[in-house]
């Protein structure tokens, strides 16, 4: 195949296969899992060849029916989505291995529905990546949507209704991003990414480009689940099939993170967002209380899944707020906290599902004993603990040493403050799930039982993965921050 | 909540309607090109006459004719018509769903039509299975 | 494009909006849901937006109305607010 | 200072490392575990030895591993001062290691495997603190250490143990932020984290920001170094089994606390700015705050350890002071204090340790008479005692002596007076207990008379003696041994040329 | 708890007039939207695509990708409803 | 009072949107949730077109097109324009694709709870 190829290759694989799978299911309930396994490794696969590709040659552009840009959809892929879209794949291949048990054990009878809907998550993922128009952004953001709706609605009791929440709220967030697409396409007449920043130049003064960015950030905000927008966020990952959190809560987010990113930096320009209005200012100090709250609502939790949720909000903070600080090290900070935290909070949940499948329970005070029953599991969730506190030499450090090297170069010494406050709390909630796993003392009967009883195989290496990843990012941050995620930083800021 | 209708009335009229409705969707997707519809219009129209028949004949009757399997098939198949001609446009040599390369007279038409018609099966396909689904559920 | 008709259709849908709304009856509500949605589609032929207004009829009047019409018949027609 | 590329470092770190996987492995059979621990400590003590001549000729061995942020890489060099903490932490793991295994086989306690295995890793990371090249790598190192001792301290797993381990977590960890703000920070003023002699920050930054920097520095640091308010947590780690103890006060954690306070203070900072900014003087005065409080407070302990705890405290600070006061015989004698108040304290730790297996002793008051059952022990317990108190012929003498010249070449009579009234403490709470333990008789009652009948395991008692001998030596010859005194000349000399540069 | 929402729709309200102060009035041919992009479609697409209405034109064949996204978005809905709905034998049966 | 005319459109879909906004967030039957939800994509489409009108444009079909085709002269202004019409018929059609799932979800929450009122599902759960 010819590589110019790639980048619809990357969406149509999981795309047709996903056609395919319901098909398929009516004859053989088996071949969905394998099919869908291949088809994200197939996009893994294409996502690095195009990495290779933009690495040497520079940004991708491709054009759909073959229509210049601004009259036709253009794919272009620059080093921001490419590194993104390599990550995603990667621990979507990981993550759908590993939820053939734990689904199988969950919701029995619907695996080959799961598997066609999980596949369109990751097309919309990925279609939402890899897009250089807005309103395709739309398009595959409501494809993941709705695909994420019903993933979460199959989960335990109550997810019917945080699912339902999560409609609500979510279609709002959509709605707001339309709306700031449809003000954007009112003042300029164009939908393409690039078109618009060169013919928003002369209108930034506009009232109209103003309401679109505030639009942009209020619904971003809710996709990401940015902390007053976030409400949707615990329940939904909380109440999911153990499977589908740990799908959803590492690579949702940070996918519409990225269109955030792309929106403030590409299609707005620098000097819009950090000069014209005071947008990034407020943004910071929101994403900085997102931080703290976060964190201190998770150290109330006593379900684990609840606390990781809330945890995620605080991350999410992280990674706005090193965007929002306009220098080189706050955005480098960003990116890599969205590399590091995928490859946590999957490593997370994924233990968590492996708890679930095994001793069903979430209850953090029903651990002890852990270290025994599970006792690699428990080695995996010691390095992903350690990495969400950030400590050395796991990946966590490295973004908030970015992010505090950031907060220093802008002179924000409020916002060094936050972090360091925020990974102490973080320790806190942490070690307390760590000390109920490794030491907690036998306080009668509510133990789990002693003899070794460890995840199987097809769920522990998936986790095992991303604990290993985890300390392998840690030690080649600078190597990719110099091949990669130093190439992202937009031009404008130094 | 739907059950055999009682009223003869009605489900000859129904009986009757329903193949002009049919020819109506039908007319909608082929001439989406010269006149306002489309796939999705055609598609819904379709649908549409599926449920009154539903709603005259009572859901078993419809399913023993039209089963769910049907369904499902229809539902990919409308798709796959889709972005098979895309890929067909891909091994044909250019990009994905660049239809001038398809070997028929006014291959632009064509794709088009292709396409129109792939989406129409599957928005029938898919407003008849959900109509199912929310009205079997219980 | 006649502007008291364009008048007359934006109030009625406006009215056709706040109605679905108050209405206590859901399946009403959802009737009206309908209506406003054909105000929609006529406003939407005033300007020219016909093929949008095709498919608002039969997606937006039509299937949309008749899940509706399903869901509260399957659950209950009684709403508090 | 001449640089060559060596891989032996990178070695002595990965030795107990490797030491470590292998205890995991080999966790059921317990001789096969123990003899890896000695073997780990063996080899690291040689190659930390190998390097000690290079270091000697003026050169600098240096392994570079990866580069993790612009301009700061995974670097361990070898200079005088780093090698100095290198050699005292391997030489005393050799000793510690035959300690535990006499103490963990005399008291059978649980999770040995997951004891020995911590203790290596703590090794490891010891070690890597005192060869880091950079601010970045000695925070990897030191981050490593604090959740390597994590496991060692609530080894009892007792809510008591649980408490304490939270308490030294909390504390440890805030340090570590603090000293991750301050790293940062440091790196983007000076565009650096290299340890240099003379420091790196003089001129990067206006007077106020560099103060702060200071206190946050010291803040980040102190609280391992167990400077006055921040200390609470060690009394409290005391929970932790002996030889725990002893090499969390002796060895491991409070050294690199005070390891590192010297290196910030002279290769961060350097002496000249730290003249300039005058901040030394807070420093000083706080560790003297701490000096005498430390011992009053120790005074009024019954219990033995937390007895041993605050004199811990209390002579860590000497350190301290001896760092602070930038004057070249005060410099000297810190550096010497280090070496010298690890082999004395170990052997104090030893004792306590060795009594409590034997006679389930805890208290001072139950102490009477024990030294005519125990009189090895008691008497290595003597010679510790003299040399806390700054008597000859034990080592701590040494560095008194040089505190006290550094004081006096400082003109500051104060500080001079602060060291000998702790001498006085020093000996005021140490030699009651000798006095107890030789001259009193047990007290009647209770079954028979609740001592043991004689001395502890060899593998207790031997290690106790070495330490103790070692201690004696160091007071006659510092410089044969392993050219200890010679290599602290040579750091000071260093810091001091490079802050006139 | 509603008088929260009302401040938030009423907030919403406000931004919205503010951004509608500055926009093109309706129906202005020579509106930044009508002038950039869509005069191609208009002039053009008959005679590049052969199709009278622009509408599917631009549906079918400049956007048909977005085409596909939608049909996709029903597929998505449908797969969804059966996987919320409906009833497997193996779940009936446990 | 001319702006006012001119704009007319706009605040009509801003007050629909706003009726529909309050419907989503303070009804607390779900079924009226969803009734909001509508409308607020509904406005959505409204405004959308609304950027497409254009005075004096007709339907965007060209006219006299069959049989000789390439001779036609189009002019932009004739028509309005197309783009928009486009863009909405996708958020239509997504827009009844999430009706359909949230009614999905509505149906198990009924059949759960036995309500649909949001306070009381609260107090179930």
């Amino acid at each position: 195949m010819d590589h110019s190829q790639l980048p619809i290759l990357v969406v149509l694989i999981p795309m047709l296969v996903s056609f395919v799978i319901p098909l398929v299911g009516i004859w053989n309930k088996k071949l969905p899992f394998y099919m869908a396994t291949a088809a994200m490794a197939a996009s893994l696969l294409a996502a690095l060849g195009i990495m290779n590709q933009v690495l040497q040659q520079g940004p991708i552009s491709y054009r759909l029916g073959g229509w210049a840009p601004p009259w036709g959809i253009e794919y272009y892929i620059d080093h921001l989505n490419a590194f993104i879209m390599t990550l995603v794949c990667f621990i979507s291949v990981f993550i759908c291995i590993y939820s053939r048990k734990s689904i199988t054990q969950e919701r029995p009878g619907k695996e080959v529905h799961f598997y066609c809907v999980l596949l369109l998550l990751f097309t919309g993922l990925i279609g939402m990546l890899v897009t250089g128009d807005m309103f395709n952004i739309y398009v595959f953001l409501e494809i993941s949507s709705l695909s994420a709706y019903a993933l979460i609605a199959i989960g335990d009791e109550k997810a019917h209704f945080a699912t339902f929440k999560y409609i609500i709220i979510g279609t709002i967030g959509a709605c707001f991003y339309l709306l700031g697409v449809g003000y954007l396409y009112m003042a300029t007449g164009s939908l393409n990414i690039h078109d618009l920043s060169t013919l928003l130049q002369p209108l930034y003064g506009s009232k109209v480009i103003v309401v679109s960015a505030i639009f942009f950030i209020i619904g971003l905000g809710i996709k990401m689940g940015l902390f007053p927008l976030h409400t949707w966020l615990p329940g939904a990952y909380t109440h999911a099939p153990s499977a589908v959190s740990a799908y959803i809560a590492p690579l949702m987010s940070k996918v519409a993170a990225y269109v955030f990113i792309r929106v403030m930096f590409t299609v707005f320009d620098v000097s819009f967002s950090f000069e014209n209005l005071p947008i990034m200012e407020i943004l910071s100090w929101i994403a900085a209380v997102a931080i703290i709250f976060g964190s201190i609502v998770a150290i109330s939790q006593s379900d684990i899944k609840m606390m990781l949720a809330y945890s995620s909000i605080s991350q999410i903070g992280y990674i706005v707020l090193g965007v929002t600080m306009g220098n080189r090290e706050g955005f480098i900070g960003s990116v890599l906290h969205i590399l590091n935290h995928a490859f946590m909070k999957g490593c997370l949940f994924a233990i968590v599902g492996a708890i679930i499948y095994r001793h069903g329970t979430r209850a953090i005070e029903r651990f002890g004993n852990l270290h025994r029953t599970m006792p690699l599991t428990s080695a995996a969730f010691a390095v992903a603990a350690l990495s969400m506190i950030g400590l050395p030499p796991t990946a966590g450090f490295f973004s908030k040493w970015y992010l505090v090297l950031g907060a220093i170069s802008a002179g924000k010494w409020v916002f060094v403050v936050v972090i360091m406050i925020s990974s102490l709390l973080n320790a806190v909630y942490f070690f307390r799930v760590v000390e109920h796993v490794f030491w907690k003392p036998k306080s009668g009967g509510t133990d789990l039982p002693i003899e070794r009883n460890e995840a199987p195989n097809s769920m522990l290496i998936p986790i095992l993965v991303l604990a290993a990843g985890i300390l392998a990012l840690g030690f080649a941050s600078h190597w990719i921050i110099e091949m990669v995620i130093g190439q992202t930083v937009p031009a404008g800021i130094l | 909540m739907i059950h055999e209708q009682e009223s003869i009335v009605i489900k000859t009229v129904a009986r009757l309607l329903v193949p002009f409705i049919q020819l109506f969707a039908l007319y909608v997707i082929m001439h989406g090109h010269s006149s306002p519809g489309g796939g999705f219009q055609g598609g819904v129209i379709l649908a549409a006459s599926f449920i009154l028949l539903s709603i005259a004949y009572g859901l078993d009757e419809v399913k023993r004719r039209f089963s769910i399997k049907a369904l499902t098939v229809l539902t990919s198949a409308g798709v796959f018509l889709y972005a098979g001609t895309g890929v067909l446009c891909l091994l044909l040599g250019e990009n994905f769903l660049d239809y001038g390369v398809l070997p028929v007279v006014e291959p632009r038409g064509m794709g088009m039509l292709a396409i129109e018609i792939g989406v129409g099966i599957t928005v029938m396909a898919a407003m008849v299975s959900i109509f199912h689904d929310l009205l079997d559920f219980e | 494009m006649i502007w008291q008709l364009d008048l007359i259709l934006l109030v009625f849908t406006v009215a056709c909006a706040i109605g679905a709304l108050v209405i206590k009856d859901l399946l009403g509500s959802v009737i009206m849901l309908g209506a406003f949605s054909l105000f929609m589609c006529l406003l939407w032929i005033e300007m020219g937006a016909v093929d949008v207004a095709f498919t608002e009829a039969s997606v937006g009047a039509g299937i949309t109305t008749v899940f509706f019409v399903i869901a509260v018949f399957k659950t209950e027609r009684r709403s508090k607010d | 200072m001449e640089i060559i590329h060596s891989i032996r470092p990178l070695l002595a770190i990965l030795v107990s490392l490797a030491a470590a996987i292998l205890i995991l492995f080999f966790g059921k059979h317990r001789n096969i575990r123990e003899f890896w621990t000695l073997a780990a400590g063996v080899v690291k003590f040689g190659l930390v030895l190998s390097l000690l001549p290079m270091v000697l000729d003026g050169k600098a061995p240096v392994t570079e591993i990866l580069t993790l942020a612009d301009g700061v890489s995974l670097k361990l060099r070898v200079d005088p001062l780093g090698l100095f903490f290198a050699l005292i932490a391997s030489s005393l793991w050799i000793i510690t290691s035959i300690y535990s295994i006499g103490y963990m086989r005399g008291l059978n306690e649980h999770a040995q495997t997951r004891y020995y295995f911590s203790f290596a890793l703590c090794l490891s990371a010891t070690i890597g603190v005192a060869l880091s090249a950079n601010i970045l790598t000695f925070f990897i190192f030191y981050e490593m250490l604090t959740l390597a001792t994590y496991p060692l301290v609530i080894h009892k797993e007792t809510p008591e143990a649980l408490r304490a381990g939270r308490k030294y977590l909390a504390y440890t960890l805030t340090a570590g932020v603090f000293l991750l703000a301050a790293l940062v920070a440091t790196y983007s003023f000076a565009g650096t984290l290299e340890f240099t002699p003379g420091g790196i920050l003089a001129g990067t930054a206006d007077k106020p920001t560099l103060r702060l920097l200071f206190v946050v520095f010291m803040i980040g640091i102190g609280v391992k170094a167990g400077i006055m308010p921040l200390h609470s947590w060690l009394p409290t780690a005391m929970i932790a089994p002996t030889p725990v103890s002893a090499l969390l006060h002796a060895v491991a954690v409070v050294k690199s606390g005070v390891f590192g306070c010297l290196r910030m203070l002279w290769f961060v900072f350097g002496t000249g700015l730290l003249s300039d900014l005058g901040v030394w003087i807070w420093l000083a005065g706080f560790a003297a705050f701490t000096i005498i409080v430390g011992s009053m407070v120790a005074l009024t302990q019954d219990n033995l350890k937390k007895r041993l705890a605050f004199s811990t405290i209390s002579q860590l600070s000497y350190i301290v002071l001896g760092g602070a006061l930038l004057s070249e015989s005060a410099m000297i004698g810190s550096t010497m204090h280090l070496v010298n108040h690890a082999f004395m304290k170990i052997t104090l730790f030893f004792c306590a340790g060795a009594i409590y297996v034997n006679a389930h002793k805890t208290k001072i008051s139950e102490l009477n008479g024990i030294g005519r059952r125990m009189p090895y022990t008691m008497a290595a317990f003597t010679v510790g005692a003299m040399g806390m108190a700054g008597l000859p012929p034990v080592a701590g003498f040494i560095s008194k002596w040089y505190l006290c010249i550094g004081a006096l070449q400082a003109e500051e009579m104060l500080f001079l007076v602060v060291l000998l009234a702790s001498s006085v403490l020093n000996a005021a709470y140490f030699f009651p207990i000798v006095f107890r333990a030789f001259f009193r008789k047990p007290e009647p009652g209770a079954g028979e008379d609740g001592l043991p009948s004689g001395e502890a395991s060899l593998f207790m008692v031997v290690p106790l003696c070495i330490s103790a001998v070692v201690s004696i030596a160091l007071f006659f010859a510092p410089n044969v041994p392993l050219h200890f005194l010679e290599l602290a000349k040579t750091v000071v000399q260093q810091v001091l040329q490079g802050g006139q540069v | 708890m509603k008088f929260l929402y009302l401040a938030l729709t009423l907030a919403t309200g406000g931004l919205l007039i503010f951004g509608a102060l500055d926009m093109p009035a309706w129906g202005d041919p020579n509106s930044p939207a009508n002038s950039h992009v869509s005069p191609r479609y208009i002039e053009q697409s008959f005679h590049e695509t052969e199709v009278p209405n622009m509408v599917t034109a631009v549906l079918a064949d400049y956007r048909s990708f977005d085409t596909l996204g939608e049909t996709t978005v029903v597929f998505t809905a449908a797969i969804c409803c059966l996987l919320l709905l409906r009833r497997f034998r193996k779940e009936s049966g446990s | 009072m001319e702006f006012l005319s001119g704009h007319a459109n706009y605040f009509v879909y801003i007050m629909l949107m706003m009726i529909g906004l309050y419907g989503m967030m303070a009804k607390k039957n779900l079924v009226k949730k969803l009734v909001g939800m509508n409308i607020f994509q509904w406005s959505l489409i409204l405004f959308f077109v609304s950027i497409g009108a254009k005075e004096g444009g007709t339907i965007p079909i060209v006219e006299g097109a069959h049989g000789h085709g390439a001779e036609i002269v189009i002019q932009a202004s004739h028509y309005v324009n197309p783009l928009p019409h486009v863009l909405m018929l996708t958020a239509i059609v997504v827009g009844v694709g999430t009706t359909g799932v949230a009614l999905a979800v509505l149906l198990n929450l009924y059949k759960k709870y036995k309500t649909l009122d949001e306070d009381e599902i609260i107090g179930k759960l």
